[in-house]
């Protein structure tokens, strides 16, 4: 509504967007605006989305969409704006390509949304657990160990083979959905509803390898993301994470007392993204132009940079990417790690993987089967399998 | 879990009964005064907000949900709807996870409802004797009933860690291996039906201490001159008097039972999970209705699931009504 | 069979004594009654003897054996209660049984002892039913039955007519009292009602504020009340207290009663068995049955009652109303009634006169309450 | 035996429970521990410092944290706001409960009209709706009312309850005897005065239980509100979700904010307990 | 004050008729029992008049005004009930007053009457207190007085007193006829104990199965029962009843009455105020007081009673046991109770010979059960 005269803006995020400065300065060369930010929880941020565009009312003029939610949203463009419509198409040769496409309708006609952040994927280590292994340290020492998954992989039988109570990686799902990142083709026939979970090699391999890195006694087993999971980062119970930008933060915050035992090292197999997110304008809003005013001036490169210096958030903007602000940027919780340097270099030369409406949800039956495996001692086969099923069910 | 109410359904039709003594068949004019009338109406204004509000809160959505459930419909494409009869109800019964969520719904309703019962019958005896402190005591079994779900879900996700939890730490201090409780079919389950126990246990051994001193202190007196042990007098004098409370609680707990829905959503800490663990092992009919409706966005299907809970549901009550009847008349009523 | 005996039994509930050193022995096959007005303590007393509550002091005995901290399934006594507590999931039979069941008793003796309890109050047909299904009377019965078959020592009945109502009550007193005769089974009865004590006691118990004010046959305590508080207890519609002064005449040297504005000399027999009171004030008690409207021969008290109800019962006629007492200078009255011949002539507001021969009344000390009959006769009598 | 006059402290009847014996003391104690607990950690954890959440063993007793994340708490979301927002919900929910709920309870109890039997079922057979689904419609029907983001679409859905009819109903049979209705009418009271003078003063434990119920249902209630309110205009509940938003897990924050949102409860706990308790053992002796 | 007039009130449950065609009509300023055993349908009655039931059929007239339909409130009816109903929220002051109140009486009046019968019921200390701090007999008191203060055109009372222990019964009845006496206001009051009945009612009406049994003064339903129903139920002990053959001597024409071997002559002065029965088979009814031990002047039926139980009440004594019955061939008995004084000698499994004399004895015709007595003499009586 607009009250007092001026007209309320809002925006719905989840997370640390670390937008609030911005905000300030937008109503500064906007007199008559007034922004309003509601944050959520990340799960009940999108699910209140979803109830908001199914009712047809209730949204924010502008959402914020997470990478693990935006496949399902843009199956049903007609409830977001076209931002192509408002602008946007020349903003696309700014994105790396993966980072356009995946907001684009399967029409590549529809733009809804405009990109925040990328998650280009390295790998984080505890530089003092490798060693404890008579491992190397250095970044670089590191990153030449495991050029390929299997290197990846025979590197943690290495590790394992030092028993030194510690495990190499932390869940076997970072490390199973790290390769599914990395593929071209994953879930979905490109460009297509055509489900090929069951059918695509390159899943089987992904899954196979990390059923046999779990039953090699790799994994520490844990719940990614769960309370334990966050205990075991402190306790540094394993060496090597699989490593989004945003994972940073993450290390940083849960287990502050780590600092300096960490780096990081390059992601096995070429360069993925995971995470990340949009800035939507949803059909329903009442300010459309001026959301997208907000939304543009939210995910322009300039401030794209801002934020990644004040929050970590890793830019998807090339500009931004390729200033030399964000590439000398070195981290000192990860033993001065050239993290810049590392994130941008994995977001710029990603190709593009298609998604279909359910990827999230064959996401996470796959998943499931990867933790059958880690938490029950299901056969690897058998958690395929089963998988495959719930996966192929929850796309039907 | 709906919260219990202490009402007897096999008393509805003693009830009745008296209330129909108020105006026994009268043979005369009726009354057309218009005092008369505004009296006669009386009643319904007074029960007029309920209705005005369940049919505008509860009956518009359930109804809207009826009509949802005879139609394929993705939450976010309203207008995409098809109608396609009772298709999503014969999807249902040859769906697996359906069977499954039944299986689990009514195991947990087993595992949960029967000690739940059990441990409160036996906290009331206790609370029924000659007690210092009693209604600190009282007071404080009713604390899991007010306590914050946040706080709960904090609390049981550090009791049931999977191997940093309070209880696989008791293990390994006494040298056994730690317990992965939300893995297990069973573990699972019992972590899920003791924190339903938890909550509701005390809430029904206070109802129980109710009905227990109901009881004429003179039974037990009998009792024991008669030479029965105090677990004999709970057998054979406290069980049987409570027998139509028991039933009672036992209706609303497997009602409740059967909703069930926070415990397995909050138990599955994995974020944003809502499938009930890895397997489905704990994912109930409401967590799957959830995860079908607002995860996986098949509004219709989704509400064939809400309509079947609810008709079992009454399927069940209406059962509980009629056995509970049923026995209190062949033991010559039910108090 | 056996003897119940309680010593010295003090109990305090918050430090208030409900009962206070009671002495009492129920002899062997006697039929005593407790009596005493609410909460007065006779159902504690009960439950002590039963083993339900234990004594802050002081020993129970049965049989001569201390019972005091035997349990009380192991005293050997059965209980009715006031509300009968059956059993109300259990027929009737197995109410009755439940005891033996838990003796272990094998099931022919069981079965041969409820057969011959239930032929003895005719419960024989009611066996299979549950208590829901059974009248008053029968209820009560049953409760009987069950003490009955477990052939305990002694019986104790707290109150068990006082859910009857009055029809019943007075059939059912009489079946308990012909059934205790012909068991001969020791029986504690505890009533608030003095006709149920009158009628069924060998010897009745009086207990007033936790202590025994007086102990013995129906007749004693209807003839010769320890104290106020006894007389009027006892006899229905209760005793009348009229203020007196007992002094000797100067003159004479005879005792006189000075009641009001009358004097009548007591004579020598009745004197010689009265105590010396402590002071010259006294309680005279009069029971309503012991006026009459024609002057006797004796030397006889005069009342002129101002009737202010009639109440007809059919075979007797009560007449209630004032009297003046205290000294003839003094307006005040006290409450009297009468117990008339249904074909005495009387209406409410008239005038009656009425005679109480002297050798009836009760004269009381009127500072203690106490009898002023000497001890000696008291325990004679 | 000593001496004639033995004077013991045994004054116990020998009847039910007795025998549970030495042991129910520690039973109830760790029954009490037990279902303390929660409560306990929700008020211990925040008053220690985030590095000690996920040490094992945990931490038992509190530190002097508290008012420090507390204060942090009222930086990071609208909690006075959302306190307000909650008393306001919870307690219009309450009252209106109390009073519709009682009236019909009431009618359904004592009064005699056409077609009261079918009525009734119909409310019981409310209660077996399973809530989750009926969300979306409701959504959709308040926005339509143009009560999106307003407290009193939390409030009015759950303003009347089929529990409580139900739950006053067996009340009002259970306090109110039929004599004492007939005496008021015999006085001149209408029916509105027969359940103002009479039925009401007898059903206040029955209300104090359902009020406590009532108010800690509608308190903890997040899944409804989180929809239909937002961030701007939350509920203790939505503002909680807010400050488990961040990067990481910081539960002393959480508890923090759970433990100040618990406060009110347990005040209204301390008053109103022994009402409550006797209320539901009350509510429960024909049950 | 005001007349009450039931017209043919018929009330039906579920097709059993809890009362049918009740004519009665209560005069101004009558105090007015309503007697009969438990389910009879004195309740029913009570509050039909009251106007909290409606009746099936037929009408109710209060003050000549058919009030049928007219609701409780406004017929200007006090009612006291069984259990007192006071509001347990309102001190005795708000009890009292509360019709009052919602009359919009004002509040001097208010006052006025309040203070009036407080002071008449004894009430003024305890104005300020809640029913829970009372006891039964201040309970009662303030029921009562809720009912005065109303200056009600009637009272309803029903078993008001019933909730009272023996003591307090007995002097509750006396202050609630004395007051109603002295209010003057009509009254309908429904009790199931005769003793009550008796003292307390002016005229007496007799309810069972939901019919008048018998209408009349205390003194008629006890000289002259209209049936062994009324006969059994009004005086304790219960009349005894013994069966008899009525037949006229072949010889001389004169009446007999044969119980048992023994053959009496029926007086011609009975004889003329005898119905003839319908057949020659008798039940004759002989109240317990009406028996004696010495033999009589007049002809007297003789009974010799086996003595199983021996109750003495001090003021009398109470015989039970069996006579002999039937004709002498067959050894049947019936039982027996006598009220003897309390001075007889009689044990328990003794024998005694009783004499009744025919003029005492009350004839009912076996088959209905209805009194031999003429009509036209019952109606005089
Ligand atoms: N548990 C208790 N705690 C405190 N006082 C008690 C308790 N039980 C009984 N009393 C008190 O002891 C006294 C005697 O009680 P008791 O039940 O023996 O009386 P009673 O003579 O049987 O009376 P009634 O005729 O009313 O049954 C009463 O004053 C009562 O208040
Ligand atoms: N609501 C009802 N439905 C069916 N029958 C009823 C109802 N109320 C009373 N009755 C029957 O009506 C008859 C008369 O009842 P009522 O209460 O008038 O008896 P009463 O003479 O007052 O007895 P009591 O002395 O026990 O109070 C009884 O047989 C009773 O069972
Ligand atoms: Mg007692
Ligand atoms: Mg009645």
């Amino acid at each position: 509504g607009d009250d007092g005269g001026k007209t309320k803006l809002t925006i719905n995020t989840f997370g640390v967007f670390g937008y609030t400065d911005l905000y300030r300065e937008f109503e500064a060369s906007h007199p008559d605006v007034e922004i309003v930010e509601t944050v959520s929880e990340y799960n009940d941020h999108h699910n209140n989305l979803v109830n908001h565009l199914a009712a047809g009312s209730g949204a924010a003029d502008v959402e914020a969409v997470d990478e693990g939610f935006i496949a399902q949203l843009k199956a049903t463009p007609e409830q977001f704006v076209n931002l192509n419509d408002l602008g946007a198409s020349d903003r696309e040769s700014d994105y790396p390509a993966f980072k356009w496409s995946a907001s684009l309708s399967a029409d590549g006609r529809t733009q809804i949304g405009l990109g925040t952040d990328v998650g280009g994927l390295a790998m984080c280590y505890r530089t003092d657990l490798l060693e404890a292994a008579g491992l190397p340290s250095d970044p670089a020492a590191v990153s030449a160990l495991w050029p390929t998954w299997d290197a990846y992989f025979k590197t943690g039988r290495d590790f394992a083979a030092k028993n030194t109570g510690v495990k190499f990686f932390d869940a076997g799902t970072n490390i199973y959905n790290a390769q599914i990142f990395q593929l071209d083709e994953s879930y979905y026939a490109t460009g297509t509803s055509d489900v090929i979970v069951g059918s695509n090699p390159k899943v089987k391999t992904a899954f196979d390898a990390t059923a046999k890195a779990i039953s090699d006694g790799l994994s520490a087993g844990l719940v990614a993301f769960e309370d334990e999971w966050v205990t075991a980062m402190k306790e540094g119970t394993f060496a090597t994470i699989t490593c989004p930008a945003w994972m940073q933060g993450y290390i940083k915050e849960n287990a502050p007392e780590t600092a300096g035992k960490w780096n990081i090292a390059e992601i096995p197999g070429g360069s993925g993204n995971w995470g990340g997110s949009w800035l939507t304008i949803p059909a329903q809003s009442d300010h459309k132009d001026l959301a997208y005013e907000l939304v543009s001036f939210l995910t322009a490169p300039e401030q794209q940079t801002r934020i990644f210096k004040e929050t970590g958030n890793f830019p998807s903007s090339v500009t931004s990417i390729k200033d030399s602000a964000v590439q000398s940027f070195t981290n000192p919780f990860f033993d001065d790690a050239p993290t810049g340097k590392i994130f941008g270099e994995s977001a710029i030369s990603l190709e593009p993987q298609y998604q279909g409406s359910k990827h999230g949800a064959i996401r996470q039956a796959m998943e499931h089967g990867i933790q059958r495996i880690e938490q029950e001692n299901q056969a690897a086969d058998k958690a395929f399998s089963e998988s495959v099923d719930e996966a192929e069910r929850a796309a039907r | 879990m709906t919260i219990a109410t202490p009402a007897h359904p096999a008393e509805t039709a003693a009830e009745t009964a008296a209330a129909a003594r108020e105006t026994p068949r009268r043979r005369r004019k009726p009354h057309t005064t218009f005092r008369r009338i505004g009296r006669a109406t009386v009643p319904y204004w007074l029960i007029a907000p309920f209705f005005v509000i369940f049919t505008a809160f509860g009956l518009f959505p359930m109804l809207y949900t009826a009509w949802i459930s005879l139609t394929d419909r993705d939450m976010l494409r309203p207008g995409a709807a098809k109608f396609i009869g009772l298709g999503n109800y014969t999807d249902l019964f040859s769906d697996e996870f359906f069977w499954n969520a039944v299986g689990n719904t009514f195991l947990l309703m087993a595992m949960s409802s029967v000690p739940q019962l059990a441990f409160a019958l036996i906290l009331a005896h206790i609370l029924n004797t000659r007690l210092r402190a009693r209604t600190l005591f009282r007071m404080g079994v009713l604390l899991p009933n007010i306590t914050s779900i946040v706080a709960v879900t904090i609390v049981f996700s550090q009791i049931f860690g999977r191997q940093f939890g309070l209880i696989s730490w008791l293990l390994d201090t006494v040298g056994l291996d730690p317990i992965n409780w939300q893995a297990g079919e069973w573990t699972s389950k019992i972590a899920i039906a003791s924190m339903v126990i938890w909550r509701w246990t005390g809430y029904n051994a206070l109802i129980y201490l109710g009905a227990m001193q109901a009881i004429p202190k003179e039974h037990f007196e009998a009792a024991a001159m008669d030479g029965a042990s105090t677990w004999r007098q709970l057998w054979h004098i406290t069980l049987p008097a409570l027998r139509p409370t028991i039933a009672f609680t036992a209706l609303i707990s497997v009602i409740g039972q059967i909703q069930l829905f926070t415990e397995p959503l909050l138990f599955d800490n994995s974020p944003g999970s809502v499938s009930g663990g890895n397997s489905h092992q704990f994912q109930t009919l409401a967590l799957l209705l959830y995860e079908e409706s607002f995860r996986l966005h098949n509004f219709g299907y989704g509400s064939a699931i809400a309509w079947v809970m609810f008709l079992v549901t009454m399927a069940l009550a209406a059962g509980a009504y009629f056995v509970t009847r049923g026995t209190s008349r062949l033991t010559g009523g039910s108090r | 069979m056996s003897t119940i005996e309680l010593r010295d039994v003090t109990l305090t509930y918050d430090d208030r004594p409900t009962l206070e050193s009671l002495n009492l022995v129920v002899e062997d096959g006697e039929f005593l009654v407790l009596i005493g007005p609410s909460g007065s303590g006779k159902t504690t007393a009960l439950r002590i003897v039963a083993g339900l509550l234990a004594p802050t002091a002081g020993q129970v005995l049965v049989g001569g054996r201390d019972v005091t901290d035997v349990p009380p399934a192991d005293r050997d006594l059965a209980m009715v209660f006031q509300n009968y507590a059956l059993y109300p999931n259990m027929t009737v039979r197995r109410n009755m049984e439940f005891a033996l069941r838990l003796a272990k008793v094998d099931r022919a003796e069981r079965d041969r002892r409820v057969t011959a309890a239930a032929e003895i109050l005719g419960l024989t047909d009611l066996l299979d039913r549950r208590p829901k299904a059974l009248s008053g009377g029968q209820r009560q019965r049953v409760a009987m039955g069950r003490a009955i078959v477990r052939q305990p020592r002694a019986f104790l009945m707290d109150e068990p007519l006082s859910n009857l109502d009055a029809k019943l009550r007075v059939r059912v007193r009489g079946e308990i009292a012909r059934l205790q005769r012909s068991l001969g089974t020791t029986t504690l009865y505890v009533t608030h009602d003095q006709t149920e004590a009158m009628t069924m006691a060998d010897r009745i118990a009086v207990l007033h504020d936790g202590r025994l004010q007086q102990l013995g046959t129906p007749d004693e305590l209807f003839s010769h009340p320890a104290n106020v508080f006894v007389a009027t207890f006892i006899g229905s519609p209760p005793t009348n207290l009229v203020p007196g002064l007992l002094s000797e005449s100067p003159g004479t040297g005879s005792l006189e009663l000075r009641v009001g504005d009358q004097t009548v000399e007591v004579p020598a027999a009745i004197r010689a068995g009265l105590a010396a009171p402590t002071g010259t004030e006294v309680t005279i008690g009069v029971r309503p049955h012991d006026v009459q409207t024609e002057p006797p021969a004796d030397p006889a008290l005069i009342f002129d009652v101002e009737v202010d109800l009639i109440e007809r019962l059919g075979t007797e006629t009560l007449a209630h109303g004032a009297v003046p007492s205290g000294p003839p200078t003094s307006p005040e009255t006290c409450r009297f009634t009468a117990a008339l011949d249904p074909r005495t002539p009387v209406t409410s507001g008239g005038k009656l006169r009425l005679y109480a021969a002297v050798d009836r009344l009760h004269l009381f000390d009127s500072a203690t309450g106490e009898t002023l009959r000497r001890r000696a006769l008291l325990a004679a009598a | 035996m000593t001496g004639p006059t033995r004077v013991s402290t045994r004054r116990s009847t020998r009847g039910s429970g007795e025998g549970s014996g030495p042991l129910r003391y520690p039973l109830l104690f760790a029954v009490v521990i037990i279902s303390a607990f929660p409560v306990y950690w929700t008020f211990m954890i925040p008053s220690r410092t985030n590095d000690v959440v996920g040490q094992l063993p945990p931490p038992f007793l509190p530190g002097g944290h508290f008012f420090e994340n507390a204060a942090r708490v009222f930086d990071t979301v609208n909690f006075g706001k959302a306190l307000m927002n909650s008393v306001i919900v919870a307690g219009s929910i309450t009252l209106s409960t109390l009073l519709f709920c009682s009236l019909a309870g009431f009618a359904f109890a004592k009064l005699n009209f056409r077609g009261r039997n079918a009525l009734l079922l119909v409310v019981v057979s409310t209660m077996m709706v399973p809530v989750q689904l009926g969300i979306i419609p409701l959504y959709i029907e308040m926005q339509e009312l143009g009560w999106g983001n307003r407290l009193i679409s939390v409030v009015l859905p759950t303003a009347v309850t089929a529990f409580g009819v139900v739950f006053m109903r067996q009340s009002v049979i259970q306090a109110v005897p039929d004599e004492l209705l007939e005496a008021g009418r015999m006085d001149g009271c209408g029916t509105l005065r027969l359940y103002w003078h009479v039925a009401l003063p007898a059903l206040r434990p029955a209300m104090a239980v359902l009020g406590l119920l009532t108010f800690m249902q509608a308190w903890n209630d997040f899944m409804w509100p989180l929809i239909v309110l937002n961030a701007e205009n939350p509920t203790v509940q939505v503002a909680l979700s807010t400050l488990a938003s961040g990067h990481y897990r910081d539960n002393t924050l959480v508890l923090a904010g759970t433990a100040l949102g618990t406060i009110p409860v347990l005040v209204i706990f301390a008053l109103f307990g022994r009402q409550i308790i006797g209320g539901i053992m009350e509510g429960a002796v024909k049950g």
